[in-house]
């Protein structure tokens, strides 16, 4: 019983950690192709972190250190209570809730290993991250918290298995809409295009990493990894129905994953300002109103 | 009927005495004043409407012994129908203790040009408020910016002197 | 047993010894009131458990009621009695080191007279002695108001003395109007008879009783002269002024409208006319930058609050107004005694000019900060009893009326607590943090005994309110139950 | 190109990784940095080799400096070379870095760039074009594979020698010596 | 052991403080923090106890009650405890200042009063603790003078409104039922009328909601707060205004209990979802407020109004878990914000007084202690998995959304979210960026500010690792109430509608904390630089000020300050204004003029015979 815990969790970390690492790479490369540029070849964000493993590195002190190990662990553990087909190693512990939190030591930790770095163009992209997150944060608890509403659990195993007797939650109108404002948000969680503000090269230095060398932008990379596949199987699970073998569920997140990138190739970069404004605004009341529709229309379990 | 050079060319030479002016095309009205006089000619000019300061630049007359500033002014506001003027207010100075009074008062964005002219040429302007160096990181023994200045000089006792690391190495 | 008479003639025998004294020592004059007082005291005191089992009265000159003039020590008489002697005694105290003129003897006679008058008041039978001891107390009140003889003293000792002459003039009328109906002046004799003659012709000299007794009572807006009065006083007779002479006001209102008139239906009026005068005396005490018109505004808005107690006429009501009116003269007395104290170091009566007092004077301040509290309602201080049994009273009665009623009072506390707590504040924490030159320049030993000894009757009665709930029960019964007063004085 | 032999990244992951993974730092000097533009676009598409511009020097290993260096940049070019992380790869882009260019006789323009911090290639050519960059990068990746893209250890072994030469340039240097006298370089390694 | 012995040796211990100190300095301090350790050890051995005496009769006809069950026990420990840290805290903050005795005189008398407050058994002597607990703090509040006269006169000014308006609520209660004793109390509001019900309730949430700062009635609190001495917010902050959740929970369920509180009104207009919705909106507003705020204490304080949101959301909504919830986010508030005004004291003290987010920086290099105890006391606040914050946040999601009411839920997560980015400008701001020059020799705080804060910290870790142990004190009160307790185990809860197991948690990411850090240890290893060798395009870090602090959140600041100006405090402040020009106004009457004053006593006659004519009240 242990053992096949230990097995799946190695398994999953494995797993979402090579997608992850192949969604960079295919993003790379297929903003490339819409670029008309040949692109690097799909292997590059590896090649990447090899290199910068193999670099030499500059740490600021102990949380500069610290906060990466601290993100990344927060990353790490997200993966554990996400059903990745019916894998869920921790599915009874506390649930979406409890994803929901764990998603943000993430940010969170990167920002203190930021702050260490005592440099302003760090300070001011973590400010940006986190304002960011407190402006796609809004519409996702509303998305959350509708899909909660509607299912009436708290479990995300549980939201997959009520999927798999009544079809996917797209089906029904009051979710279709929530889900419609995820994918508006999926950029923003992901600091994608348009939200790329996070990082902003030109502009302030790629932000939170302007002090990050070698294995530190490494294990960011690698964070960075995680982050996509988790955003996008959280997805998956909630409104796609997840799946019942981890083949079928890569498929449908590699689907979500193109669309999402055909989608946001073409934008431009939103000032912070804008982007809340934004993400307040179409999400928010996307949500809100399939929240409403939940409330009028009573739980359908 | 007189263009607007022409009229400010008469004014010009109404209020003062020992200036020339001269109006070179419907564009351009040139004024050649001694440096005690610029100030108030500028405060002059400044006060008919031409109250942008483009540039102050300045010109080595190795032979003359002299530096010549030039003082470029154009106005803000044109009014529609008349010519857009530039007026160059030409002064000279000795090249031995350059100095002239700074024209801060009349037009502030005179600061880093002054600076500037300062450091190329080494022309001191009383009355600026800070005249340190702008562009220069090393210091130079004649104002780079000066005839007798030989950058060749300069570059192979300064730049050509300093060995390659390799040559150093070796010698050691 | 001790002849109740004493009381009064203690001190006003005293009161004319004393220039006498003079040719003794001249030191020895500053004495006298407080030996008086002291004796009073402990004469109240021995009274104090006779009183309990039955009321005392005393004929003077043998002649019985209701031909001759008659004392009655009953619990209410007593209570004020004691209260009058204690305040007084303790006061006397201040005096040694407040009063510095040379020529004392005036101040000291006129004190003497005053409390005279104050104790005769609370015990006659009477009611024309009652009104002649009701003068004395006015009168050398007026003398004793001017007696810095500074501009705004006389200035104001003339207004009172206006307002008081219509006053008494009024209750003349009053009592001669009902000489007239019943031919006699003892008041249990009018008091058994008072039914028997048509209402309108007993309302006019209640009505000019009332406003009368008012004047002194501080009763808006009859009020006028109080705040001029007690803050261009010597700080020991404000303390007098506002801790006994309104209450005295206050008694006779009482005497009058329970026993002598037993009219509960003006209680309805007295009612709203308390929270009015609580109202206002609190809202002038609000934004007032003189200490001292701040407290005598906060001493009407306490008068407010006794009348309202007294005017519920229920048991518990009466009982809730005389301990308020016993907190009230504890607090009040204290609070004028500790500031006049500053004011006398400070030199001015700007609150702003406290400032530091904390430091500079830290005993003084601290009793300030009690009284202060006291009188705000915060337990564990005497105030807080009195609030207590006094809103307990007012929403037994379970009418919509009264919890109007209540909040007015409530709102009128939190007032009251806002400019109290604004000079505690400034004496503690307003200012420079430590001034060179400030040392501390701790009171005198013959302030701060008189204080300190309020500081422990508040303490101690807020602590432990039975202490003098028994009296104030069997007072309440007393004025509660005319029959029974009737009863005792005319077997 | 050898990307894609498995064996290769098995034998020796970390120089394959500095080959294919340049994350460049574009120095802008001067006229040069209008050639970087095309070289990353559409057009030319530098990211086929693995080379991307990055923001700061930390997260960069190659030094592109494009253009005449004049004094005062070169401060800041050392102070960007000595905060990227090694092992680090400077090339010099125009003929400007190289021997002064057409500035060869300028009053503030430093001519020859190695005196001062070590370069691994030259790009000549006033200007050079986008291809030459390409050439440059295959280049420098033969250096790599024989281990003579080694600037920084030259750097290292010779920090003194530079660190005199840049003095006598800019004058006394704010910053403290990168690597102290009391430490070799092989003992760098170590430190922290 | 008697009850009445803990109140004796809190208030004599506070009296005997202020006289020891005049003998002795060092006596003082050990005396202060003996006592309140004291208090706290006594108060341990009641645990699991229950226990009822009489220990006043004096005091009119009330007998005043002292009792303790699990409750009390529960409120009063933690009271006990964090009031006995932020005295040790104190020994080296207040050395500086002046007037030393009387400062541990009233921090020991709020204590003690506190305590006295949640022993008593009856609703009269919880008002007479209630109101010397109430002036004790006015008189601390105003210690550090300053802007902390304003503050410590706002904060007496509610707090008598309160008072007044319970007082009045108690002797109605008395008036009613002939009785202040909560067990007799108990129920009796059953057969009650509900206008009677909620008139009560309204005078009573006017003063516990004073206390507890629930949002209309929270003016007094940030200004308090942020201008008492450091130690003594942490007692205001962690259990002062605690004490008007111990309030609020004995009236709804003790007093009134629960069944008639759950069918008071209808739907949404019931009491309970007033309340849980006040409740809300308190988690919202001062969030958003304190997101503004640039001097640390003050954003502590609107912090701690909006936690106290939360503790009222969960005890209002009035399932077991949310009221379970709501006890337990009390205790952990009590922890982390006592940890966290300590933290800013730390600082406070280390730097002479700077307080102001925008002047400081670095200090993690100089104080590192005290940057953990803040780490830490941040995740708390956030909730983060694995310290206490987050189960007590949990449940009360939980229940939110299961019983279908997602609005409310969705107040407490924003909530949440609003507390990560004004929690992590506490800490940026403070410890992290670049180290000023002038801080460059800063020395660590002092032992005695460290051992209070390490242990706070060590709390929040253990408490959240093993929410079991103040969850089964929890569950045991909750019986009481007659709510379902909730099913628990040491490390979680489980239930049909979601569980949690925190060993689970904290193994995986203990473990997989350890791989990455195997993973990057393993790797090569990075050499340390100080703070100048930062990348600033070139050239060299200023020394000054190259540090982002002000205006940290420059954006968002500029969106929503508009809307969020407090126009509560502008209107209480212009009520102040009004009643000031009404005193003005009405002082008029006393024109100075004998002749009005003589023609007022004719007039009142006139009216008094007037009456008489009217309404024959003869």
């Amino acid at each position: 019983m242990v053992m096949t815990t230990i097995l799946e969790i190695i398994f999953i970390i494995l797993l979402a950690g090579i997608i992850g690492l192949f969604f960079l790479g295919l993003s790379r490369k297929i903003m490339a192709r819409i670029h008309w540029r040949y692109g690097p070849p799909i292997t590059q964000p590896l090649i990447d972190i090899i290199k910068l493993f193999n670099q030499t590195s500059m740490s600021h002190g102990f949380l500069f250190n610290f906060g990466i190990i601290f993100s990344l662990a927060g990353s790490v553990v997200v993966l554990l209570f996400l059903p990745f087909g019916r894998i869920c190693p921790l599915s009874d512990s506390g649930g979406l809730l409890v994803i929901l939190y764990l998603m943000l030591i993430a940010p969170l930790g990167l920002a203190l290993s930021g702050g260490e770095a005592a440099n302003p163009y760090t300070s001011i992209g973590i400010s940006r991250k986190l304002l960011l997150a407190f402006g796609y944060e809004l519409p996702l608890l509303l998305i959350l918290l509708t899909v909660m509403t509607h299912y009436n659990t708290i479990s995300i195993v549980e939201i997959v298995n009520k999927q798999f007797q009544a079809g996917w939650s797209f089906q029904h109108l009051s979710l279709l809409l929530p889900g419609i404002a995820y994918i508006l948000i999926l950029p923003a969680i992901l600091g994608f295009r348009p939200f790329e503000l996070i990082q902003a090269p030109q502009e302030i230095s790629s932000g939170p990493m302007a002090e990050y060398s070698g294995k530190f932008l490494a294990l960011t990379t690698i964070q960075h990894a995680f982050n996509i596949f988790i955003s996008i199987s959280l997805f998956t699970n909630l409104f796609l129905g997840g799946a019942a073998n981890p083949g079928y569920f890569f498929l449908k997140i590699l689907a979500v994953f193109v669309i999402f990138l055909f989608a946001n190739a073409v934008f431009p970069r939103f000032r912070i300002e804008q982007a809340i404004k934004y993400l307040w605004r179409w999400p928010s009341i996307l949500a809100f109103a399939g929240l409403i529709i939940v409330l009028i229309t009573g739980k359908n379990f | 009927m007189k263009n607007t050079g022409q009229l400010l060319k008469e004014k010009l030479l109404l209020s003062f005495e020992d200036i020339q002016a001269e109006v070179s095309d419907e564009h351009r009205l040139t004024v050649n004043c001694r440096k005690d006089t610029v100030i108030t000619v500028l405060s002059f000019l400044n006060n008919s409407g031409y109250d942008h300061l483009a540039l102050i630049s300045c010109v080595d007359w190795i032979k003359d012994n002299v530096l010549e500033l030039v003082y470029i002014l154009t106005a803000y506001a044109e009014d529609k129908g008349k010519a857009k003027m530039n007026i160059l207010v030409k002064t000279r100075i000795t090249r031995e203790k350059p100095g002239l009074h700074t024209v801060i008062p009349v037009f502030e964005n005179a600061e880093p040009y002054e600076r500037e002219l300062h450091e190329l040429y080494g022309i001191h302007f009383m009355g600026h408020p800070r005249l340190t160096p702008l562009f220069l990181e090393r210091e130079y023994k004649i104002p780079p910016f000066r005839k007798d200045f030989d950058t060749r000089k300069y570059v192979q006792e300064v730049f050509d002197q300093i060995p390659f690391v390799e040559d150093k190495k070796a010698e050691k | 047993m001790v002849n109740p008479i004493l009381l009064i003639v203690i001190p006003l025998g005293l009161a004319f010894v004393v220039p006498l004294f003079r040719f003794i020592s001249k030191k020895i004059e500053k004495f006298i009131p407080f030996f008086a007082l002291l004796a009073n005291l402990i004469i109240s005191l021995t009274l104090f458990p006779h009183v309990l089992e039955k009321p005392i009265h005393v004929s003077i000159g043998g002649f019985l009621p209701p031909l001759g003039i008659n004392l009655v020590a009953g619990p209410l008489g007593i209570l004020f009695a004691m209260l009058i002697a204690l305040v007084g005694f303790l006061v006397s105290i201040y005096a040694f080191a407040y009063i510095k003129e040379k020529d004392q003897e005036k101040y000291h006679i006129l004190y003497l007279l005053l409390l005279t008058g104050a104790t005769g008041v609370v015990l006659t039978g009477d009611i024309f002695n009652l009104f002649v001891f009701f003068e004395i107390l006015c009168i050398s009140s007026y003398s004793l108001v001017a007696y810095f003889g500074d501009k705004p003293g006389i200035e104001s000792a003339v207004k009172y003395l206006i307002q008081g002459a219509v006053g008494s003039s009024l209750v003349l009328i009053g009592i001669g109007l009902l000489y007239g109906q019943f031919g006699t002046l003892n008041m249990a004799d009018i008091a058994s008879n008072i039914h028997s003659v048509h209402s309108i012709s007993v309302f006019i000299p209640l009505v000019l009783l009332i406003t009368g007794f008012g004047v002194e009572a501080a009763i808006f807006p009859l009020n006028a002269w109080l705040p001029d009065a007690h803050s261009s006083a010597p700080s020991s007779i404000s303390a007098i002024l506002s801790g006994i002479a309104i209450e005295v006001g206050l008694y006779a209102i009482v005497r009058v409208v329970f026993t002598l008139f037993g009219a509960s239906s003006i209680l309805t009026f007295l009612l709203f006319l308390g929270v009015i005068t609580l109202l206002i005396g609190e809202l002038c005490a609000f934004n007032q930058e003189n200490i001292k018109r701040m407290l005598a505004y906060s001493s009407i808005g306490q008068i407010g609050l006794i009348v309202f107690a007294l005017s519920i006429g229920s048991l518990s009501g009466i009982n809730g107004g005389l301990f308020q009116l016993v907190s009230h003269t504890l607090s009040k007395a204290l609070l004028f005694l500790a500031a006049g104290y500053m004011i006398f170091r400070s030199g001015s009566m700007n609150i702003s000019s406290f400032e530091g007092m904390g430091k500079k004077m830290p005993y003084t301040s601290f009793a300030f900060t009690i009284g202060a509290f006291s009188i705000v309602g915060l337990p564990p201080f005497i105030g807080f009893p009195g609030k207590f049994m006094i809103l307990k009273a007012a929403l037994f009665e379970q009418d919509i009326l009264f919890t109007i009623l209540v909040f007015l009072i409530l709102l009128a506390t939190i007032i009251e607590g806002a400019y109290f707590f604004r000079v505690v504040q400034t004496i503690y924490f307003k200012g420079e943090k430590s001034t060179p030159g400030q040392e501390r320049e701790i009171a005198p030993l013959s302030v701060l005994i008189p204080v300190f000894i309020f500081v422990g009757l508040i303490v101690v009665i807020g602590i432990y309110p039975k202490l003098i709930t028994e009296i104030l029960e069997s007072s309440a019964s007393e004025l509660l139950n005319r029959a029974d007063y009737i009863k005792n004085i005319l077997p | 190109m050898d990307r894609n032999n498995l064996g290769k990244w098995l034998k020796s992951p970390g120089k394959m990784g500095q080959k294919y993974s340049l994350h460049a730092l574009y120095f802008c000097t001067g006229c040069g940095i209008i050639e970087i533009p095309p070289s990353i676009t559409t057009r030319w598409d530098a990211e086929r080799f693995g080379v991307i511009p990055v923001a700061t020097p930390r997260q960069a290993n190659l030094f592109l400096i494009t253009g005449y260096v004049s004094v005062k940049t070169l401060r800041y070019i050392i102070r960007s070379y000595e905060q990227m992380p090694e092992p680090k790869f400077t090339v010099g882009f125009g003929s400007c870095p190289i021997n002064g260019g057409m500035y060869w006789d300028s009053y503030n323009t430093i001519k020859h760039l190695d005196k001062y911090i070590p370069v691994d290639g030259w790009i000549a050519g006033c200007m050079p074009r986008p291809e030459a960059v390409f050439v440059a990068v295959t280049h420098l990746w033969t250096l790599i594979d024989k281990g003579m893209a080694d600037g920084y250890n030259k750097y290292r072994a010779n920090y003194q020698y530079y660190r005199e030469n840049q003095e006598k340039i800019l004058g006394k240097l704010e910053w403290p010596p990168l690597f102290s006298k009391n430490i070799k370089h092989e003992e760098y390694r170590t430190i922290a | 052991m008697n009850l009445s012995i803990i109140l004796a040796i809190a208030f004599g211990g506070a009296l005997l403080t202020y006289f020891s100190g005049k003998i002795s300095k060092k006596a003082r301090d050990v005396l202060a923090v003996l006592i309140s350790l004291v208090i706290a050890v006594i108060l341990a051995f009641f645990y699991n106890t229950s226990s009822r005496e009489i220990f006043y009769t004096g005091f009119l006809d009330f007998p005043l009650i002292l009792r303790i069950d699990t409750f009390s026990w529960f409120f009063a420990f933690t009271i006990a405890v964090i009031g006995s840290f932020s005295i040790i805290f104190s020994l080296s903050y207040i050395r500086k200042k002046g007037n030393t005795d009387y400062y541990y005189t009233m921090m020991l008398l709020v204590i003690a009063s506190m305590i006295g407050i949640i022993l008593s058994g009856d609703l009269v002597s919880f008002y007479i603790f209630w109101e010397i607990m109430s002036w004790s703090t006015f008189l601390l509040i105003s210690y550090n003078r300053g802007p902390a006269i304003a503050a410590g006169i706002k904060y007496i000014i509610m707090s008598v409104t309160g008072s007044v308006a319970m007082l009045v609520g108690i002797i109605s209660l008395y008036s009613h039922y002939g009785t202040v004793i909560y067990t007799e109390l108990s129920g009796l509001l059953y057969n009650a009328s509900s206008g009677y019900t909620i008139f009560i309730f309204v005078l009573f949430f006017i003063a516990l909601g004073i206390k507890n700062a629930i949002w209309p009635l929270h003016v007094w609190l940030p200004p308090a707060h942020s201008e008492a001495p450091s130690p003594f917010s942490a007692v205001l902050s962690g259990t002062l205004i605690k004490i008007g959740t111990y309030g609020i929970i004995l009236l709804i369920y003790v007093i009134v209990k629960i069944n008639v509180f759950l069918n008071l009104g209808e739907g949404i207009v019931s009491a309970r979802y007033i309340i849980a919705v006040t409740g809300a909106i308190t988690i919202l507003i001062p969030t958003f407020i304190a997101l503004l705020q640039d001097d640390a204490k003050r954003l502590l304080a609107w912090s701690t109004i909006a936690q106290a949101g939360y503790i009222i959301l969960g005890i209002a909504y009035g399932t077991s878990e949310s009221v379970a919830s709501g006890m337990f986010h009390f205790f952990n508030h009590a922890i982390f914000k006592a940890l966290l005004f300590m933290v800013v004291g730390a600082v406070e003290y280390r730097t002479n007084g700077v307080r102001d987010l925008n002047s400081l920086g670095g200090l993690i290099k100089k104080m590192p202690v005290t940057f953990v105890g803040g780490l830490i006391g941040i995740c708390g606040l956030i909730g983060v998995p694995l310290t206490n914050g987050f189960v007590s946040k949990w449940l009360i999601y939980k229940t939110l959304i299961i019983n279908n009411s997602p609005f409310l839920a969705f107040a407490a997560l924003l909530g949440t979210w609003g507390t990560i980015l004004y929690s992590y400008k506490l800490l940026h701001n403070m410890f992290l960026g670049q180290l000023p020059e002038k801080y460059e020799k800063l020395e660590r705080a002092p032992f005695s500010m460290q051992l209070p804060i390490v242990i706070l910290s060590l709390a929040i870790i253990l408490f959240g690792i093993l929410p079991g142990l103040p969850l089964k004190v929890i569950n045991s009160i909750e019986s009481g109430f007659g709510l379902e307790p909730l099913t628990i185990n040491i490390w979680g809860i489980t239930s049909d509608t979601g569980t949690i197991n925190m060993l689970n948690l904290f193994v995986a990411v203990f473990l997989i904390g350890i791989m990455i850090w195997l993973i990057f240890k393993g790797s090569k290893k990075s050499a340390g630089i100080g703070q100048y060798d930062n990348y600033a395009a070139g050239t060299t870090v200023p020394k000054n000020k190259y540090h982002y602090s002000v205006d940290f959140y420059g954006p968002l600041h500029r969106m929503i300050s508009p809307y969020l100006r407090d126009f509560i405090d502008d209107f209480y402040m212009s009520l102040a204004r009004s009643i000031k020009n009404l005193g003005n106004g009405i002082r008029r009457i006393y024109t100075g003029d004998v002749g009005y004053y003589a023609i007022y006593i004719m007039l009142f006659l006139a009216l008094l015979i007037f009456i008489q004519i009217k309404w024959k009240l003869w």
